[in-house]
């Protein structure tokens, strides 16, 4: 298509990478038989996984400066991202079979609704991987504005009023504030009449990050605040979270998930991107991380404020998802060693969360309510689901040995190294609180007197599965990491640096 | 001097969209100006592709100055709603709070020269205008119609502001984002008319069960 | 030497419960009565050791062990302290800790035997018994770091018979400070006015007697003869550490020790015969005073013996 | 060093195996007595010969953190620390084969799991010589101890002591990582030969460091005003647990500070004045706190808190002894510090599966209930009293032994008066000399009123002894008591290495050492000497009262008519008098219906003493925090319009700042 001299090779895997979501967006549609949809469905992710581990075998072995076709491009940030969103999605669709097959058992949702939900989640997958793999900033844009998009319907896949309330929330407040995140753009334009880059070149991150140099400073920064209003819209941080934990809890699990474990990474993934540029004009002198980290603090905070004092499970979830945002723009704020350690929570917190509302989905089902004042001894009831929400919050609150707890760690390492002592004063202080918030949460849930007594819940193995994997996974990413991995990670965060 | 004519037709419209109660109005207006946005290509001599030009002028002529006002007209009729009653700024209030961003937005205009973006200092106050007035009716209103309005409002003075700071950027580009835009609204519509349906009111502001 | 030693245990041996007819007898004097006869302990105790026992159902082996624990510990702390400037059989630096901690061995088995009996009445006393010696302990070692301070000795055998005029002179002061701390914690300890009254059996004011109603026969020998031998200690203590000694002729010494013991008992008499006993509820204030006794002390004794040692 | 890992490999093993046996319960149980068995005499083995010699041993395994690296050590300090962990953790776990005989199969079954992996990250905590991996280990350690704390999880309180503790350990872990990444600055690396290499801490950050580690170990340990999930957690958990989390795991806080001293380096004199002011505020609160509790277990944990005081009067002689260059000072000190946590851990073991027995038999913990045991439970009585007299100090037990090296080191620091303060010595001295007197006092009551007497109230069900495998471990321990507190040279040598080398390396002079082991060895005879006294006592009394009449009658009543069991002397009764003169210190609440009238009918007295720091200090602040949380709440009001106001708000603001920063 837009050919600046494509290496069809490398083409091909963005031709593929686009076109399996698309195919399932409009084969879906007509899929009568709803278990035959989900299980294309997993087919469907399964191949999209594929391809993106083959982009990351031809990124291994090709170029440095990564694989560029036209507008598009992956590099170590941008594949990084991708193979998030294939965990991500992999889980959740599986995940998805076993929650809509006792939705459909208990006929609470129609064929048409299924069928619904299948396209949109392939365009929600064709969404994000638009987002991930444009060099064009103006493309990344449409790609989040699609996300939304996408998304909106997923969330009142069952229309009760709430859940309308809710979809209405995240539409207009998304569509607005990546409507700033536009304008950004046209700043970033405008800065970039100096460099003589022209057409379609002129929104290409990778040249702009070349002739970084002579873009117009000021003009920059303002479009920086833009566009890290309008994405941190999205992303959640504070005080633009509002519409996060009405959507989250809202939402049906799977898509609760997909939400808070990939879709809000989609956003900070566009930040981060621009951020590289922004940061590579003002010659790496830390402004915009600076902005970055001051969201994230404030993010941190308020949504320790909420924690505390929180009574729906999956409200409480969606305010985790604040604070490990704003924990990740911290990281990322605080530069140097803390980036690549950033990266790295981006994927540990995305494996737990999605775990996480796994989990509160298939007990909120089993329970029928959300209300965490009903919603006790699930250790003793559903033992397989109940391990998973109390060992995804454990490691959500940040207990060792689980992954996050090690990132945050790297994080605050970082954070003393360049004597940032207020951030780290407030990142931990933030942490402490929403560690004794949520731990009372956690006790109540996990080991609380149940209201009646009821026998103990048998799971499908694939369940037991999932719930492993998914704990298994963060044990393991937080004591294992081959160094191959981490000189990954920090060429991804150098990217973010812009160096 | 036609351009900053024209803006000044746009500010004066923003002023009408703060006053008037009646939706079908305001819609109208909204459509008025989209046209008129559309049309600024044309007046600016430098654009180069002139058959990309015309065709990305009356794509969007068409979506903001036909597409939109009927979807808007007809969920409006399902919803029977003809105006906005008892906004939460009154209008005389809201005309007010308007000139006060009206001179605000000049001054923001005087700062953007400041940061070494030429454009004529009218034209770009009054697409900021535009836009606070989007916000206003996103954030002091009570129906929903009226906030897709207001998006619509704030969308099209990004527009203009592109236009302005951002000459032309790669044309696919533009009808990416037209085409999200009108799926946004489209979208927008489908809710309004669900919101219709299950609350049978379309109160933004009585869409509050969800706290804390 | 060590002849002197054992000659010196087998003079406490034997004449320790003649300290406590000396003592009786002073009390009987300023009472204006006869008196029993100074060698009365040695009558109750061979009576009591040929008759037979009678314990109460309650109690288990601890009732026994309570007395015989009790003996052997003032026996091994016989063997730990100086006669004067007859040094001890047993002897190390920090002894003295030692003396202290196995005498709370006695007080512990003292006191369990106390409350083996299940009386209300010895639960009392073990009670007090117990709250006394926890507030005493302070104030006996605190003396005690003052005058190894003096002496920059932490031995009680090196300490013993050190003091000499010259030393008085010198730092009397602390010295004094100590005695009275010390002379306190002996009443406190061996249950004397003000602290308990020996003479009255009523048993609401008593401690160690009222601790011991329910021994009788052989135990009660032991219990008897092992308290004449605590206030033994206390006293060669006293005088061995407080008492000016010629230097020269350990025969003198000797006499000089003797003497003191006979001194102290005497004054325990005449104290017990002016000063009545004191409400339960005062006597911790009695024995903080001398904690804080003992205190002044050893900042003064810092003062003068940083100068001679650091 | 292999021997360790070897052992720790045997653990996890066992742990897993019994996890996977849970159903069956036996099994299970066998298997993971077994394991610990096994383990734990390989463990204190390979533990005291590496305590003995002395030399370091260190490995880095080829396994990839994320951050750090995978390096374990084993020096003298670690060693010293691992022997309780063996010890204890062996025989706590065949008492908890018998104590949890009657409980869920599956749970009990399943809760091995979480002992072994206790243990097992105990271990790594000790031999861990990188940041990351320690603190891996220690929040493994937290989680695994807290699983086990709320093994009784359908009780209430059970959880809130649970929340309370994972909250405390967390928070220090917070302050523990900020004392690493302090000390790791300059190095900018976490592996421990690179913190002591090169801590290039200018004196004020070194204080900050110290302060730091103080803080978030002292939370661990149960230093006062930190001490406040003790008595929660310790009488929620079995007791087994209780055992090791009292004995053995709170030491791991001790091990993380006496580790930061070691990495920091040359200390400033006033850290051995603070470690000496807490030691004495920890030992005396403890005791007091003790003395007024109802709850045996719950009195057990508040005497933790006094011994840890103790043990922070040792170690704070031996930072004076360094800090003025006094190298037998310095060994004296640490090694009483060390040595009292080896003891501790001994008896306060002992103590608690005693404890634990008397609750599996009574089923009640609260001590004026009771009474009368020792005629029901002889060995478990006897193995008691002999743990009781061990933390009264008393020789000849391993109590007295610790703290006598604490006493002369208190005295060695007042003969060097001018370059020590007196006033620490002081401190030390009468602070000792109370904290024994008070815990004499504590533990006559403890024993008195439970074992002795006649029962206070009928018991529900009639007490019966101990099976064996409940008793060997309390006499494995009571033994090991005895022997230290006899063979006390032996004892000091055992943790002179690590004492030394926690002392900076520098060996003091060889005559020095000689004179003190002398010392000890003075103690060892006098203590022979007693033994054989009353060994000969006892028997002339026997042979004395061989052909005697020898009857038994009723406890001699005053001549009162009618006594009951309900006129005995309870604990509250017994500590009185101390109450009476440190309640108003404790806020000691009293409930006091005196009789009144000439014909007095009924009367009532019962007194409580909440924990002042909890009450007063971390109850309120923790409401203050959440009511202002809760204050904001309003900023989620529901109103799409105000969202939308909070966007454009950000913006503009943003905007604002740059316009006026640019």
């Amino acid at each position: 298509m837009i050919g600046y001299g494509v290496d069809m090779g490398d083409g091909w895997i963005f031709a593929a990478l686009l076109a399996v979501p698309v195919a399932g967006m409009i084969g879906l549609t007509q899929v009568r038989n709803s278990f035959r949809l989900l299980y294309t469905l997993c087919a469907l992710v399964s191949l999209q996984a594929l391809v993106i581990a083959w982009a990351g075998w031809r990124l291994v072995a090709g170029p440095a400066g990564g694989l560029h076709a036209g507008w598009f491009m992956i590099d170590a940030l941008s594949w990084h991202h991708l193979m998030v969103m294939a965990v991500v999605f992999t889980v959740s669709t599986w995940y998805a079979v076993s929650y809509f097959k006792a939705e459909l058992a208990a006929n609470t949702i129609t064929e048409r609704a299924m069928r619904r939900f299948g396209s949109l989640w392939c365009g929600a997958l064709g969404a994000m991987t638009l987002v991930l793999t444009s060099d064009n900033l103006g493309l990344l844009w449409i790609g989040v504005e699609t996300t939304t998009l996408m998304t909106a319907f997923l969330i009142c896949l069952h229309r009760t009023p709430a859940s309308l309330e809710a979809m209405w929330k995240y539409l207009l407040m998304c569509s607005v504030g990546v409507a700033f995140a536009f304008m950004g753009n046209l700043l970033i334009v405008a800065a970039a009449r100096g460099t003589g880059l022209g057409g379609g070149a002129v929104l290409l991150s990778s040249m702009l990050r070349q002739c970084a140099g002579n873009l117009n400073q000021p003009v920059v920064k303002l479009a920086y605040l833009f566009l890290i209003v309008g994405y941190g819209t999205k992303v959640g941080l504070a005080p633009l979270h509002s519409w996060l934990p009405d959507a989250h809890s809202q939402a049906p699990a799977p898509v609760s998930a997909l939400f808070s474990g990939f879709l809000l990474n989609t956003a900070l993934y566009a930040i981060l991107r621009v951020t590289g540029v922004v940061e590579a004009a003002v010659g790496n002198t830390g402004w915009a991380l600076g902005v970055l980290r001051l969201f994230g603090l404030v993010s941190i905070l308020v949504a320790a404020a909420f924690i505390l004092s929180q009574s729906d499970v999956k409200r409480l979830l969606a305010y985790h998802s604040v604070e490990h945002m704003g924990i990740i723009a911290v990281g990322v704020g605080l530069g140097g060693g803390a980036i690549w350690a950033a990266l790295y929570h981006v994927f540990n917190h995305s494996l737990c969360k999605t775990l996480a509302f796994c989990s509160a989905g298939r007990l909120g089902q089993l329970y029928g309510t959300h209300d965490m004042g009903r919603l006790k001894g699930v250790m003793a009831r559903d033992p397989v689901w109940g391990t998973g929400l109390v060992g995804s919050l454990l490691a959500l609150i940040g207990m060792a040995p689980f992954a996050l707890f090690v990132s945050e760690f790297q994080i605050v390492k970082a954070g003393v190294q360049t004597g940032q002592w207020i951030s780290v004063g407030i990142f931990l202080a933030g942490t402490c609180m929403v560690f004794a918030g949520a731990l009372q949460h956690v006790l109540e849930m996990a080991w609380g007197e149940a209201t009646e007594h009821h026998e103990v819940v048998r799971r499908s193995r694939l369940e037991i599965v999932l719930v492993t994997v998914c704990l298994v996974g963060l044990v393991v990413a937080g004591t294992w990491m081959p160094a191959e991995v981490r000189d990954f990670l920090m060429a991804a965060g150098r990217i973010v640096e812009g160096r | 001097m036609w351009v900053d004519g024209l803006f000044v037709v746009l500010t004066i419209a923003n002023l009408i969209l703060l006053g008037t109660t009646r939706l079908s109005h305001s819609i109208r207006v909204v459509a008025v100006q989209g046209v008129l946005l559309a049309l600024l290509p044309i007046l600016r001599v430098e654009s180069i592709h002139v058959t990309r030009a015309l065709f990305l002028v009356v794509l969007t002529a068409a979506l903001k100055g036909g597409v939109f006002p009927a979807m808007l007209m007809r969920s409006m009729r399902e919803a029977s709603v003809r105006r906005e009653m008892e906004p939460m700024l009154g209008f005389t209030a809201s005309m007010a709070l308007g000139v006060a961003m009206l001179a605000a937005s000049f001054w923001m205009g005087g700062r953007m020269q400041a940061l070494g973006l030429e454009v004529s200092p009218i034209s770009m106050a009054s697409v900021l205008f535009m836009m606070f007035t989007g916000i206003l009716l996103l954030t002091a209103r009570r129906k929903a119609l009226t906030q897709v309005l207001g998006f619509l409002v704030l969308e099209n003075g990004i527009y203009g502001f592109g236009l302005l700071v951002a000459g032309s950027v790669h044309w696919l580009v533009e009808v990416g984002v037209l085409l999200d835009v009108f799926v946004a609204v489209f979208v927008m519509g489908i809710a309004v008319y669900h919101i219709n349906r299950e609350f049978d009111h379309m109160n933004v502001d009585e869409l509050d069960r969800l706290r804390g | 030497m060590k002849l002197m030693s054992i000659a010196h245990l087998f003079l406490a041996l034997l004449a320790a419960p003649l300290l406590l007819g000396v003592l009786n007898r002073c009390k009987a004097v300023f009472a204006g009565r006869k008196g029993q006869p100074l060698c009365q302990l040695y009558f109750d105790v061979w009576k009591l050791l040929r008759k037979g026992a009678v314990y109460s159902r309650t109690t288990t082996w601890l009732v026994a062990a309570g007395p015989v624990i009790g003996l052997a510990v003032v026996l091994t702390g016989l063997v730990l302290t100086p006669a004067g400037q007859t040094p001890a059989l047993i002897r190390f630096s920090g002894d003295l800790i030692l003396l202290a901690y196995v005498l709370g061995l006695m007080r512990f088995f003292t006191v369990l035997a106390a409350l083996d009996t299940g009386s209300s009445f010895e639960g009392m006393g073990a009670s007090r018994e117990v709250f006394y010696a926890a507030l005493a302990e302070p104030a006996f070692l605190t003396g005690l770091a003052a005058l190894s301070c003096l002496a920059g000795e932490f031995s009680m055998s090196a300490l013993s018979g050190t003091a000499s005029l010259q030393t008085w002179s010198a730092s009397g002061p602390v010295y004094l400070l100590v005695l009275a701390a010390w002379f306190v914690v002996m009443l406190a300890e061996n249950a004397r006015v003000p602290f308990d009254d020996p003479n009255t059996h009523l048993e609401l004011t008593m401690i160690h007697e009222v601790m011991v109603l329910d021994h009788g026969g052989p135990d009660f020998a032991v219990i008897q003869y092992a308290a004449s031998l605590k206030l033994w200690i206390y006293g060669s203590l006293l005088v061995g550490m407080m008492f000016p000694f010629p230097s020269g002729s350990p025969v003198l010494a000797s006499l000089v020790f003797a003497g003191g013991m006979v001194l102290v008992a005497v004054l325990i008499g005449v104290l017990e015969s002016v000063t009545a006993r004191l409400r339960i509820v005062r006597t911790p204030e009695l024995l903080l005073g001398a904690f804080a006794l003992s205190l002044v002390a050893l900042l003064l004794a810092v003062s003068a013996g940083g100068a001679h040692v650091g | 060093m292999t021997l360790v890992l070897l052992s720790c490999v045997i653990l996890v093993g066992g742990g897993l195996a019994a996890f996977v046996a849970a159903g069956n319960g036996r099994r299970s149980f066998r298997v993971a007595e077994a394991s610990a068995v096994l383990a734990g005499v390989t463990g204190t083995v390979a533990a005291v010969h590496a305590a003995w010699c002395g030399n370091t041993r260190s490995l880095q395994l080829a396994w990839p953190l994320p951050i750090g690296s995978f390096h374990v050590g084993l020096d003298a300090i670690s060693a010293v620390f691992l022997v309780p962990v063996f010890l204890v953790g062996a025989v706590a776990a065949v008492y908890g084969t018998a104590y949890l005989a009657h409980a869920d199969a599956k749970t009990a079954g399943r809760s091995w799991l979480a002992y072994h992996g206790l243990l097992v990250s105990m271990v790594f905590v000790l031999i861990a010589r990188d940041s990351v991996l320690f603190l891996l280990a220690w929040e493994c350690m937290a989680l695994t101890s807290f699983r086990l704390v709320v093994f009784d999880s359908s009780d209430d309180r059970v959880r809130k002591a649970g929340w309370l503790y994972l909250v405390s350990t967390h928070i220090g872990t917070a302050a523990v990582i900020l004392f690493f990444l302090l000390a790791g600055r300059a190095s900018g690396s976490t592996d421990f030969d690179a913190m002591a290499a090169g801590t290039g801490l200018s004196q004020a950050a070194m204080g900050v460091a110290f302060l730091l580690a103080l803080v978030g170990f002292g939370a661990k340990a149960g230093f006062v005003p930190v001490h406040v999930w003790l008595p929660e957690a310790h009488p929620a958990a079995p007791s087994h647990v209780s055992a090791v989390m009292s004995g053995v795991m709170i030491k791991t806080g001790i091990y993380g500070l006496i580790r930061a001293l070691v990495l920091l380096g040359p200390p400033a004199p006033w850290w051995g004045y603070v470690m000496i002011g807490v030691g004495v505020v920890s030992g005396v609160l403890g005791v007091l706190y003790a003395m007024a509790q109802h709850d045996v277990k719950r009195l057990l944990a508040y005497h933790s808190v006094e011994n840890i005081g103790i043990i922070a009067l040792g170690i704070g002689l031996g930072l004076l002894g360094v800090a003025s260059g006094q190298q037998l000072l310095a060994a004296v000190g640490f090694a009483g510090a060390l040595l009292h946590v080896v003891n501790h851990a001994l008896f306060k073991g002992l103590l608690f599966l005693g404890a634990g027995s008397v609750y599996h038999a009574t089923g009640t913990r609260q001590i004026d209930r009771l009474g009368g045991l020792l005629k029901e439970m002889p060995w478990t009585g006897a193995l008691f009293l002999i743990g009781a007299a061990a933390i009264s100090g008393l020789p000849p037990l391993n109590g007295f032994v610790s703290e006598f090296m604490v006493y002369y080191g208190a005295w060695m620091a007042c003969m060097q008066a001018g370059s020590v303060s007196i006033w620490a010595s002081l401190a030390v001295v009468a602070g000792l000399g109370l904290i024994g007197g008070l815990a004499a006092a504590c533990f006559t009551k403890v024993f008195g009123i439970m074992f002795l007497g006649e029962p206070r109230e009928p018991h529900d069900r009639p007490a019966r002894e101990s099976g064996l495998r409940m008793l060997a471990p309390m006499a494995v321990l009571g033994a090991a008591c005895v022997l230290i507190g006899v063979l006390a040279p032996l004892a000091f040598r055992l943790v002179l290495p690590a004492a030394v080398s926690v002392g900076g390396g520098s060996m003091p002079a060889p005559e020095s050492l000689a004179s003190f082991s002398g010392i000890l060895k003075g103690i060892t005879g006098t203590v022979l000497l007693l033994a054989v006294l009353i060994a000969c006592i006892a028997l002339a009394r026997r042979c004395l009262l061989r052909n005697r009449v020898v009857r038994t009658a009723g406890t001699w009543d005053c001549g009162y008519a009618a006594p009951t069991v309900r006129m005995q002397y309870t604990a509250a009764s017994y500590a009185h008098p101390i109450m009476r003169l440190f309640g108003s210190l404790l806020g000691t609440k009293v409930h006091a219906r005196l009789p009144e009238g000439l014909f007095p009918s009924k009367g009532a007295w019962h007194e409580e003493t909440d924990d002042l720091f909890m009450a007063r200090w971390f109850v309120p602040l923790f409401v203050k925090v959440r009511n202002a949380m809760q204050r904001l709440g309003w900023i989620q009001h529901g109103r799409l319009q105000g969202y939308i106001l909070y966007v454009a708000l950000t913006l503009l603001a943003l905007i604002i700042w740059y316009a006026f920063t640019a």
